[in-house]
């Protein structure tokens, strides 16, 4: 930009201007791409506004709805709670994957298994009903010993501890090979540069490889993150009421099904957008450096 | 192949008739990068056959230029000709319009390029790296293209490395293959960006060889190197290049060793016979 | 409605100090089990529990789940009974408790006005039904039997689910929409272009049963005896009356099977 | 390996096995870690097998159950099918959306925000009744205009159909993301170097960018096929039988939950199993010429 | 900065007393790396303030000896010593046991390192690249490593850089920032791997420069380097490498002059007197 304002200002400018200069070819094709993927649109628009099965009436109805609201705000509890203990799960395995040490290996292995392996649901259901498997937490000496100390399952275990535990360990394997995937993705010459200065492993970890990964782990954690916003909705199976089932409430008392659900689409759609637009602003702090500022095409 | 060739062959090749048009002139090529406007109205010509060497100093933007050479990058303004065609866009009722990405694609594969940081492809066999391209884009059979692979894998010294992966080599051993890449696409010009900067003097010495022989066969070369003696010994035209434009441009021979911009001369102050006297 | 002494008596030791009656149900059921606009659970099931737990001298606190995590939640212990309109099988009683406390027949929704439709001779008229649903195959057992018997057969057309089903019947299309006669009266009660034809198809009801932990012995006996109580003080008819149920319940015999 | 053979037999074995081997430290703290996570782990197996809750018997008498095997069978046709729909729509969305192309940028990025952000429920529900909403699948001017062609939507889209639509489209979307995460890792250079070959765009996609790609694309990969086996639980609402719901109906009948949510969870967990064998072999194939044979630590 | 400091100053380095022991002795080394046998029993030795040239052919081990210097890759056999303690490896029992990551860490705080292929941060800019680590692993102020980065930053000539991404660099620039990060750690050894190649003969000067005054202060420095010139400029003592061995080693002026190796003389014909008179 600069450079450009000196072109208009200074000496090179009159040799520049004599430079035939390249310009795109016209885009017919776009435009007539744009007029298209309008019409397209708008008639989507126009459908969906006025046909009467979505019955907007309804869903201007229950959009504010208290039971709705308070829905939307358990979801983002849920959500963000989730994802934290998700991702902090996940940075652990992955890093221990990495390690190179077999022990740690296997169980990182292990875990992502087990608990990418196993349903949410049943994962839950297990958590909620710990009690009538394991009557009580107890800690002491294995197959029979004595017991030092118990605390009755069913008190310790609360709706939200079950669906933090269920959803929060499922998430945590998921984490662990997003983030996986994206230390996999960064050049080696950059650990190893990072040793040779000195760092200590966990620097390397944080200030070399992780910043460099983002690029890779941010989209798919996007991702999760639109995922967990609506898997939530699993955790109704242990009486925690979000968005989902706040519009199911209403709907199997009401039977306008397919207008609640537009309440909860539209939702969700709303939350998503948010987060994309968080996402995108994280994407471009992450790809500092990265991008040649000049770069056309693929 | 020690024994370095003197330069008695190139005399000959300078003397040959320049018949018309050059295979690659730019002219008054400008180019910005982020903010910096880094080329500034470069005007460079190679005839066919002729070896030129880019000289200058860091940051002069020499690898800018050959980017704009084979259109891995686009000039804002001023345009490149190879073999009398524009480089990167056609000339559509009087305006030049830039061409498609598949159009740019069958200019580039007439005009081989060695990346300064190599650019191997690190999935791949050094073998699959140098016969890749010219199976897919030549159409040339397995058989045919590896044997030539073979054959320069053989020149550059590495005939046994065919199937390790690029991770695996050092970095000299890396340029190499690099160079046999680009080679076995058999282009009209070559482009070389720093193609010994991780070369031992024997190696160079080599390279040297393969450049020779190449030019010889016809080839056109343009060879950004910071190696004033290697320069001296391969090229017929030296071009020096200093913050975006060409300072001085001429028979290698008057401008590396008798050069009459200032700047030129501070540049090569320590390769000049005087200081090599006085270092020895 | 003063609390039944023996009733609360056969309560376990624990129920009866908590002072709650656990109660898991899915709120997903109008009629039975739903949640009014408040967001409080409302229903047959839920007004008849806390109709039961006030005669054991406990408050009914319920508990929203969903249908999986029922049954396992009542067998953990977390939950003392369980409600979602669960038949009684003998397969299922032995895996838990069931009371019986609803008798649920099926009734026919009809367009408001139309008349002369009789829920035992379908034959000859046209069923609007809901995908998927359990009444296809009532519906076709039915016509099956007008075919043996020489009549015409049962014409049926399919919507995609109730809400479609219940506009395309208010909106004249078919004679009517088979339901559960519960389920009929709730929605003829909000539909004001429907109402339920009179009479019940005969033969075809289920028992619905309260869900009590296999174990827990006392518990099941104290509702037993709370139920008896509330039939014979005449609340337990009051509550499905309330409902429009009232042909739902059940008798001292049925209950004690 | 051939060079240690030759050390052995060689010249230099003499001179080198004059040098000091370095050996690892011995590790107690492994051994004792060994030790403790194998006593955890058969703790937990002890305690699950002897468990009476977990109904192992009933459990047995499930896990073969020919309901079960068909669900079974629909998850895995389900999932191969959604999974490959979502990669093809995902490939392409994640190339308009690194294409440079404004317009189709717009698009890719509609794309991802509409079929991301809506819940699949929603989406589902809204395939299969299509008819409600529009009752014919017409062709023709819109906006009121003739039309030249319709056919009855319930007849057009079946509950396969209406599953496949809902779960790839949405499949699609998050597999758009995750590749374009891999795309995102890829050097810069390597595109140059492929296209100074010659190589035409989607050479260098299909030859260069997407093989080294790959690295940082298949473990989100398996993470989606892994969720999804689970996810098409969903397709019960539009009234498919996966496996899930296979179980539910065997559950819902004889209110054995516990076990039979187990007999689901094994089959998951043995599906999953063999995915992550699947995994294993396909990221190893992906880093060929990647790996430091010698590297130790991260 | 253009005139060449001529080797006045380094002969009464050389005769400084070379006390006891060496700051880096490697003894017998020996690395496998995939299936080849990179090193072969290389010893190499360098006092406190000498400045040694390791040259050698391209894939002779020369990176993955200085590698093993700084226990990036652990050797197999033999062992490193720098300043009198084994790196990579602690003498416990009559045994050496392999040090965990954290303490090697300590351990290449203090040696320097310059990849030959830079490896600078892309994800950071030039500045935060060299004070990042002098910040961290030093514990020193912003301020200070400020100033020195930009001290550091004045002498490889890329002030004006301090901002820029190292993406947005041209390749020799990236090669000066990577200088100048080793030297902001200020370590007591430094390895340079092939500090010029992406350098003009003038920047090398430059660099040769920063080195003699680095030299003078008593840092003692490997350099890997292809430029027999630059070689003799820099070095006090030179070893030649060749296929995983040192085969010469000695005081700079005498090996690169009067190899007496036949390698040796072949590997460095071209840039030997004789062989400048005839080429120039
Ligand atoms: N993407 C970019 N954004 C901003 N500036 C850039 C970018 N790429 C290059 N530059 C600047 O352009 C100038 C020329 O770069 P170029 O790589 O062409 O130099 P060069 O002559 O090849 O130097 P060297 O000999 O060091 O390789 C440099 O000053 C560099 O900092
Ligand atoms: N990871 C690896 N796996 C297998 N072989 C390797 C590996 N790394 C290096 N090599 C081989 O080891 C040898 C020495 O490599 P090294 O990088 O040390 O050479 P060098 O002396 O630095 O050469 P150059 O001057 O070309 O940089 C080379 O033949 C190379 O092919
Ligand atoms: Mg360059
Ligand atoms: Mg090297």
């Amino acid at each position: 930009m600069s450079a450009r304002l000196a072109m208009d200002t200074k000496g090179p400018s009159a040799a520049m201007s004599k430079a035939p200069e390249i310009v795109d070819p016209p885009r017919f094709g776009r435009w007539i791409g744009v007029v298209l993927v309008g019409g397209v649109m708008a008639w989507i628009v126009f459908q969906v506004l006025t046909n009467p099965g979505f019955q907007w009436d309804v869903v201007g109805r229950y959009l504010l709805n208290a039971g709705v609201l308070k829905g939307v705000a358990m979801t983002l509890q849920l959500t963000v709670i989730v994802m934290i203990v998700g991702l902090l799960i996940g940075i652990v395995v992955a890093v221990m994957r990495m390690s190179g040490d077999p022990l740690l290996i296997f169980c990182a292995h292990a875990f992502v298994w087990f608990f990418r392996g196993t349903p949410v649901l049943v994962q839950l259901v297990f958590w909620y009903n710990l009690a009538a498997l394991f009557p009580a937490i107890e800690i002491g000496i294995p197959f029979g010993g004595p017991k030092f100390f118990e605390i009755p399952a069913t008190v310790a275990i609360s709706s939200f501890t079950a669906a933090l535990l269920g959803l929060g360990l499922n998430e945590g394997a998921y984490m662990a090979e997003i983030i996986r995937a994206g230390l996999l993705s960064v050049d080696n010459g950059q650990t190893e540069a990072s040793k040779a200065l000195g760092h200590k492993p966990w620097q390397t970890f944080w200030i070399v490889v992780l910043p460099q990964a983002m690029k890779a782990i941010v989209p798919p954690t996007g991702n999760q993150v639109v995922g967990m916003l609506k898997y939530t909705s699993i955790a109704s199976v242990v009486a925690l009421y979000e968005l989902m089932h706040s519009v199911e409430l209403i709907y199997s008392r009401t039977f306008e099904t397919v207008p609640l659900l537009i309440v909860a689409a539209l939702w969700y759609l709303f939350l998503v957008s948010i987060l994309s637009v968080i996402q995108y602003f994280i994407e471009k702090y992450y790809s500092k450096g990265w991008h040649r500022q000049d770069d056309r095409g693929v | 192949m020690n024994s370095i060739p003197l330069n008695a062959d190139r005399a000959s090749r300078m003397t040959a008739p320049n018949t018309d048009e050059p295979l690659v002139r730019c002219e008054n090529i400008w180019k910005t990068r982020g903010h910096n406007l880094v080329l500034k109205g470069v005007d460079l010509k190679a005839d066919k056959g002729e070896v030129v060497c880019l000289l200058g100093p860091s940051g002069a933007g020499k690898s800018t230029l050959l980017r704009c050479i084979n259109a891995i990058e686009l000039a804002d303004r001023g345009l490149v000709h190879v073999d009398g065609v524009p480089i990167g866009c056609t000339l559509r009722n009087g305006t030049y319009v830039r061409l498609t990405e598949s159009q740019l694609s069958r200019q580039r594969a007439d005009i081989g390029m060695v990346f300064q940081n190599f650019n191997l492809f690190p999935h791949m066999s050094v073998l699959s790296n140098i016969i890749d391209a010219p199976m897919r884009i030549r159409g040339e059979t397995r058989a045919a293209a590896t044997e030539r692979a073979h054959e320069l894998l053989h020149k550059v010294g590495l005939s046994e490395k065919a199937g390790s992966y690029p991770r695996h080599l050092s970095g000299g051993q890396q340029q190499r293959i690099a160079i046999a890449r680009a080679l076995a696409m058999q282009p009209k010009l070559m482009l070389f960006d720093e193609p010994t900067s991780a070369l031992d003097p024997h190696l160079t010495d080599e390279v040297l060889d393969v450049i020779k022989g190449l030019a010889a066969t016809g080839m056109t070369m343009i060879i950004v190197t910071h190696e004033i003696q290697f320069a001296r010994d391969v090229a017929d035209t030296a071009a020096v290049m200093s913050d975006g434009v060409i300072i001085e441009m001429g028979p290698a021979r008057d401008v590396l060793s008798r050069p009459t911009d200032p700047r030129t001369r501070t540049f090569l102050a320590r390769s000049l016979p005087d200081h090599q006297q006085q270092a020895v | 409605q003063g609390v039944v002494d023996a009733a609360r008596a056969a309560l376990p030791e624990a129920t009866r100090q908590s002072g709650t009656l656990k109660v898991a149900t899915s709120l997903q059921w109008a009629p039975f089990d739903y949640a009014s606009e408040s967001g409080e659970p409302v229903g047959i099931d839920i007004s008849l529990m806390q109709l039961l737990a006030a005669k054991l001298g406990l408050k009914a606190e319920f508990e929203d789940l969903k249908f999986p995590a029922i049954i396992p939640g009542v067998q953990a212990g977390r939950f003392d009974v369980g409600v979602n309109q669960f038949d009684v099988n003998d397969e299922r009683r032995k895996i838990v408790g069931q009371l019986p406390y609803f008798n649920s027949g099926y009734g026919l929704l009809v367009r408001k006005g139309v008349t002369g439709i009789d829920v035992n001779n379908l034959c000859g008229k046209t069923l609007a039904l809901t995908q998927g649903s359990a009444q296809i195959a009532i519906a076709e057992k039915l016509s099956a039997a007008c075919v043996a018997a020489s009549k015409p057969e049962i014409e049926t057309t399919f919507y995609p689910d109730s809400a479609d089903t219940y506009l395309a019947v208010a909106n004249g299309r078919g004679d009517g929409f088979l339901t559960a006669r519960a389920v009929g009266v709730y929605i003829s009660k909000g539909n004001p272009k429907l109402e339920l034809a009179p009479g019940a198809l005969s033969g075809m009801n289920s028992i619905s049963g309260i869900i009590v932990g296999k174990s827990n012995e006392g518990l099941y006996k104290a509702l037993l005896l709370a139920m008896k109580s509330a039939i014979a003080d005449g609340s337990y008819a009051a509550v499905l009356d309330k409902f429009g149920v009232a042909d739902g319940a059940l008798t001292l015999e049925q209950i004690e099977k």
